[in-house]
């Protein structure tokens, strides 16, 4: 519905004796979210080095990235630093169709993008990023990608563009 | 005192897209009020409140404090709990473990959400990590759209399979009175409904509803005297086992945490045969895709067997194992009560009170509940007490 | 051995969350703040139990659980119960502080309404204070198409 | 009920600003000290209660944060939104329901992260208040004035609990703020919301904490130093503010009056022998002693002035400190418990009171200017 359809239709209901109470169209909850010590070491190795680091669990091996402190299976801190990528295996994937608010914006997010969940070589851990979709039937399950970093870094992960197809 | 429990009273609202009669404290009311009113009970026999939703769908904070108008908690215990789309399930097991532990003797429980109050997806979004989810990830559509895939990939599962599902659900929809989607449709119209994220259409998914859902729970020696057919909580099992989005493996699409929360529910109720056993399944299932993949980690058939299973019919009402009969999740989906109404609708299966969508002889059910990251919690209700 | 991950410099996001919401009033609250609107109105409900007069008004009442019977008049002149003084922005205020805040009962109403005290000085304002609505010129129906309370 | 006991605690030193952790971060040290703490291993937990705050945390379903780092992996968890005491009772029912023996209850806040008014503004009912720009502060000045005015309570009477408080917390390591306020100190400081001064007010901490339930026979089998659960119960006021006798706390009497009704207490000053309460604002510490029965209403402020809730007092109150010098929102009712079961091991350090403590009370907050309390009491025995 149009800002102008809306308006209206509240028109009509306001006369049926039924309000709706916006929140402020500027209304915004503002936070600093602490990244943590592991993933800031991986945000400063992306944006420094364009590299992907993990952390490796000292009981199961398993190999996570992002790394973060806990291994929640086997419930023990990690400390390993692994290098990992950077190339990837596309897990598997969507491609967003319906439009939806970005709650980071309150905005509509342009759709329709693709969606994939990558494990990056070395790691035992998914990664999300973006993929490109001029061609969706190339996209398979299982296919190389590699990241695509951008010239400036700002130590988050856009900091990749998107990953794209390794052409073979 | 460890002790039994037991459903003795369900209400629920008429579920639909938007409720513009009433507000948030209101819609409650409207559950808690039938439910009282189904079990000859008022608001002074309940010893205490338990309540949830998911709080950025309406943006109130302290939604206990918030909604005494409406769920009656003035004066009394009340309690909030959230776990995201498992919310529902996770009240359902904590009524029975408010009474069970002797705390108190008649629990009231309500789901509910008034989805029309905010964007779903943008607020499901910030449920997510800020720092490696959120940016990328689309909501509850691009987390169930993606297990899809990989099951599609892996067991060569086709849109049609899963819209049989769709039709299924819907047409048990229509013989539900207080299901939101109540319309009939095909597997033609099902595949040729928009795209939303590939391979999941439009009437594949679930819609979003404003609903509540209340039931109450009474401890053993009351429950029997406070209704003819108590539905008796035989076992509850939860398994919310990832922090990120990414920590999930895909491959192949299975519900990893299903399949756990299934496991230990089957032993801790002596479950061995559960397609043979179990008379009727309300599964969180808020797509079509999932009506095929969790009928294989809830281990009624083989890996990928579960399009096998609802071609064939099992699962329709007049099946062996009818799954939603009211019509589940892609029918009405107000996503704090979801899982307590498929708690509500295993009770009035067991109570012999579902009406037109009643499955006979019911005397073990399932309810399920999904949600958060790809997490599961399961409850078995019987018509005998258990052992 | 050195741990690579305490020696780094632990980064923050800045970030927000701004999903616009869409409250429903329901039948109840559109009726009080339609009568704010359109008639300058106040009106409450009377529970049929314990006859209590809710203003604001709810469907059902706070104290019995009961459905609230008929709609009352009630006055725009009550007494202020309670009050504080803001004297710090916090960013979300509707008007420059400082002001004050106060629980005011209106004639005829059982329980109290939350709203600000105006055209005084702030400590000026003393508990059992007479005050009258003054309503705002441009009204949408809403809790602030009443700007203040001021001084009878 | 059934026995049960808190066998195990662990908390983190609350700070303005933890900005090396994130949430799991903030959450696991806690859970490997209380696990320590125990004597146990997670392997020994079989079901977890997180408690959060989607609004404090900025995520719904904030419970999702911290599953990894309590143990929740693969085990029985749930979460309760609200204060870690209304946690703590979930995590006591489920330890005694006969399906688990053992539950870790866990709840933090970082309040660096957010912004509190808008965090607490919607609290307030979207439709009637939110837009008038309340906030938890606001709201409770309301009640304080309230109160204060029924019962001739002085500012200078609130400022006593204060700098007690702030002085009390000089001796807790945890604690967040350190500051040898005096009575003038408060009086002093600067109007934030009139009746409250900024040192009647608590700060807001990052913080976390976590505390292990045991039936009694998982107690018996690992439970060192027990600290007995022997009532507990909570209850909830009406919402809107002005719905409220805002002067009285109703709910509290209620809960207290159940709680010490299972744990046989008849006169709580006498028999209870410390109590750790949820103090946000000044105000409150005086209120809940009445509504906790220590004193007649009205007669809190006169408590304080006594000394009678002073560390060496005969009903020491907060001696941790209690929130105003240290507030990790959602934690701030499971530390007043854990802050009680140090007490009734003896193990307070230089925060123990001088009395034999066999009996304490715990309290926790939800809602705004006390709408929601619940009360704990343990004991050695």
């Amino acid at each position: 519905m149009s800002p102008e359809e809306k308006s209206s239709k509240e028109q009509e209901l306001q006369k049926e004796g039924l309000l709706t109470i916006h929140s402020a169209k500027e209304a915004e909850q503002p936070f600093l979210y602490s990244v943590g010590r592991y993933g800031s070491r991986f945000l400063e190795e992306m944006q420094k080095n364009k590299r992907f680091v993990g952390v490796r669990c000292p009981k199961c091996g398993k190999v996570y990235v992002p790394p973060r402190e806990v291994c929640g299976p086997c419930f023990v801190k990690m400390e390993e630093e692994v290098e990992v990528g950077p190339r990837a295996t596309l897990d598997t994937f969507t491609i967003i169709r319906f439009p939806y608010i970005d709650p980071e914006t309150g905005d509509l997010r342009p759709v329709p993008f693709g969606y994939g969940f990558f494990k990056i070589d070395g790691s035992d851990t998914l990664f999300q990023h973006y993929f490109p979709i001029d061609d969706e039937s190339k996209i398979k399950i299982g296919l190389k990608f590699e990241p695509i970093w951008r010239e400036e870094r700002t130590g988050s992960v856009r900091d990749i563009e998107q990953f794209v197809l390794v052409e073979e | 005192m460890a002790r039994r429990s037991a459903i003795v009273a369900t209400g629920q609202t008429h579920h639909r897209s938007i409720r513009r009669d009433v507000n948030g404290q209101e819609i409650i009311n409207e559950a808690v009020t039938r439910c009282l009113e189904d079990g000859d009970l008022t608001i002074n026999d309940i010893d205490a409140v338990v309540i949830g939703n998911m709080d950025h769908f309406e943006g109130i904070n302290y939604v206990d404090c918030w909604s005494v108008d409406g769920c009656g908690g003035f004066m009394k215990p009340t309690i909030k709990l959230t776990t995201g789309g498992t919310t529902g399930s996770t009240l359902a097991i904590a009524g029975h473990h408010l009474v069970a532990s002797g705390a108190f003797e008649k629990v009231l429980v309500i789901g509910w959400e008034k989805n029309s109050e905010s964007d779903t997806t943008g607020a499901i979004n910030t449920a997510f990590c800020p720092i490696w989810d959120r940016p990328f990830f689309a909501g509850a559509i691009a987390g169930l759209s993606v297990t899809a895939q990989s099951y599609a990939d892996r067991f060569g599962a086709t849109p049609k399979d899963a819209a049989r599902v769709a039709v299924r659900d819907r047409r048990h929809a229509c013989l539900n009175p207080y299901a939101h989607l109540r319309k009939e449709v095909t597997i033609e119209e099902v595949l040729a409904s928009p795209m939303l994220a590939d391979p999941v259409c439009l009437l594949d998914m679930c819609p979003r509803t404003d609903g509540a859902c209340a039931v109450v729970y009474a401890a053993e020696g009351l429950a029997e005297k406070m209704c003819p057919q108590p539905a008796w909580v035989h076992g509850v099992a939860s398994r919310h086992m990832f922090s990120y989005v990414s920590d999930a493996d895909f491959a192949g699409g299975s519900l990893f945490s299903m399949e756990r929360a299934a496991q230990e529910l089957y032993k801790k109720t002596g479950i061995k045969e559960p397609l043979k056993e179990i008379d009727v399944i309300e599964m969180y299932q808020p797509f079509s895709w999932a009506g095929l993949i969790w009928t294989e980690d809830m281990g009624l058939c083989k890996k990928g067997e579960g399009p096998k299973l609802v071609w064939d019919g099992v699962t329709d009402l007049g099946g062996e194992l009818p799954i939603n009969p009211s019509g589940g999740v892609v029918s009405t989906n107000c996503i704090g009560a979801t899982g307590l109404i498929r708690a509500a609708e295993v009770a009035l299966q067991i109570q012999g009170k579902a009406g037109e969508r009643q499955v006979p002889d019911v005397n073990l059910a399932i309810a399920t509940g999904f949600g958060g990251c790809l997490w599961t919690d399961m409850l078995a209700y019987g018509k005998n007490k258990p052992e | 051995m050195s741990n690579v991950w305490d020696s780094v410099e632990p980064r923050v996001l800045e970030s927000r969350i701004k999903v616009p919401y869409a409250w429903q009033a329901g039948e109840t609250a559109s009726h009080f703040l339609l009568s704010l609107k359109n008639e300058t109105k106040f009106v409450g409900k009377k529970c049929a139990k314990c006859t209590k007069v809710l203003v604001p008004p709810r469907k059902t009442c706070p104290y019995c659980f009961v459905e609230t019977g008929e709609w009352v008049d009630v006055s725009d002149e009550g007494v202020v119960e309670t009050y504080a003084v803001v004297r710090r922005d916090t960013g979300i205020l509707p008007v420059e502080p400082p002001f004050v805040y106060g629980v005011i009962k209106l004639d005829g109403a059982d329980t109290g309404l939350v709203h600000i005290v105006g055209e005084v000085k702030p400590e000026e304002v003393k508990e059992g204070m007479r005050v009258k609505a003054v309503f705002a010129e441009e009204r949408t129906g809403k809790i602030l198409d009443v700007e203040y309370f001021k001084p009878v | 009920m059934d026995k049960a006991a808190i066998i195990g605690i662990g908390m983190t030193k609350a700070a303005g600003r933890v900005k090396e952790a994130n949430y799991a971060e903030l959450v696991y040290p806690a859970v490997v000290a209380a696990l320590e703490d125990a004597g146990i291993t997670i392997e020994d937990i079989d079901n977890i209660v997180t408690t959060s705050n989607d609004f404090w945390d900025g995520r719904t379903i904030s419970s999702m944060a911290t599953g990894d780092v309590s143990g929740g992996y693969d085990r029985n968890v749930s979460c309760v939104e609200g204060d870690g005491a209304f946690g703590a009772f979930y995590g006591w029912c489920r330890a005694l329901s006969g399906h688990y023996g053992t539950t870790l209850v866990t709840a933090y806040t970082k309040g660096s992260e957010s912004v509190s008014p808008y965090i607490t503004n919607a609290a307030f009912d979207p439709i009637y208040v939110r837009s008038l720009g309340l906030d938890m502060v606001s709201g409770c000045a309301l009640q304080a004035r309230r109160y204060m005015n029924r019962y001739n309570v002085s500012e200078e009477q609130c400022a006593v609990v204060s700098s007690k408080n702030h002085r009390n917390a000089l001796n807790n390591p945890n604690a967040h703020l350190q500051l040898d306020l005096s009575v003038e100190d408060v009086m002093g400081s600067r109007m934030i919301c009139e009746p409250m001064k900024l040192y009647d007010c608590s700060p807001v901490s990052d913080g976390a904490v976590a505390v292990v339930i045991a039936n009694e026979e998982k107690t018996k089998k690992f439970g060192k130093k027990p600290a007995w659960i022997k009532g507990v119960s909570f209850c909830m006021d009406n919402y809107l503010l002005g719905d409220r006798d805002l002067a009285e706390c109703a709910a509290l009497e209620k809960a207290a009056k159940q709680a010490y009704a299972a744990a046989g207490i008849s006169n709580p000053r006498k028999e209870i022998d410390v109590a750790e309460v949820y103090d946000a604002f000044s105000y409150q510490e005086l209120m809940w002693t009445e509504g906790l029965g220590f004193c007649e209403k009205g007669e809190g402020g006169k408590l304080a002035e006594s000394g009678a809730t002073g560390k060496a007092g005969d009903m020491p109150v907060n001696p941790s400190g209690g929130l105003l010098p240290s507030h990790p929102v959602i934690a701030g009712g499971l530390i007043r418990i854990a802050e009680a079961v140090r007490q009734i091991r003896g193990e307070a350090g230089d925060m123990q009171v001088d009395k034999d403590v066999g009996t304490a009370l715990a309290h926790g907050v939800n809602g705004v200017a006390g709408q929601s309390h619940c009360v704990w009491i343990l004991g050695k025995e």
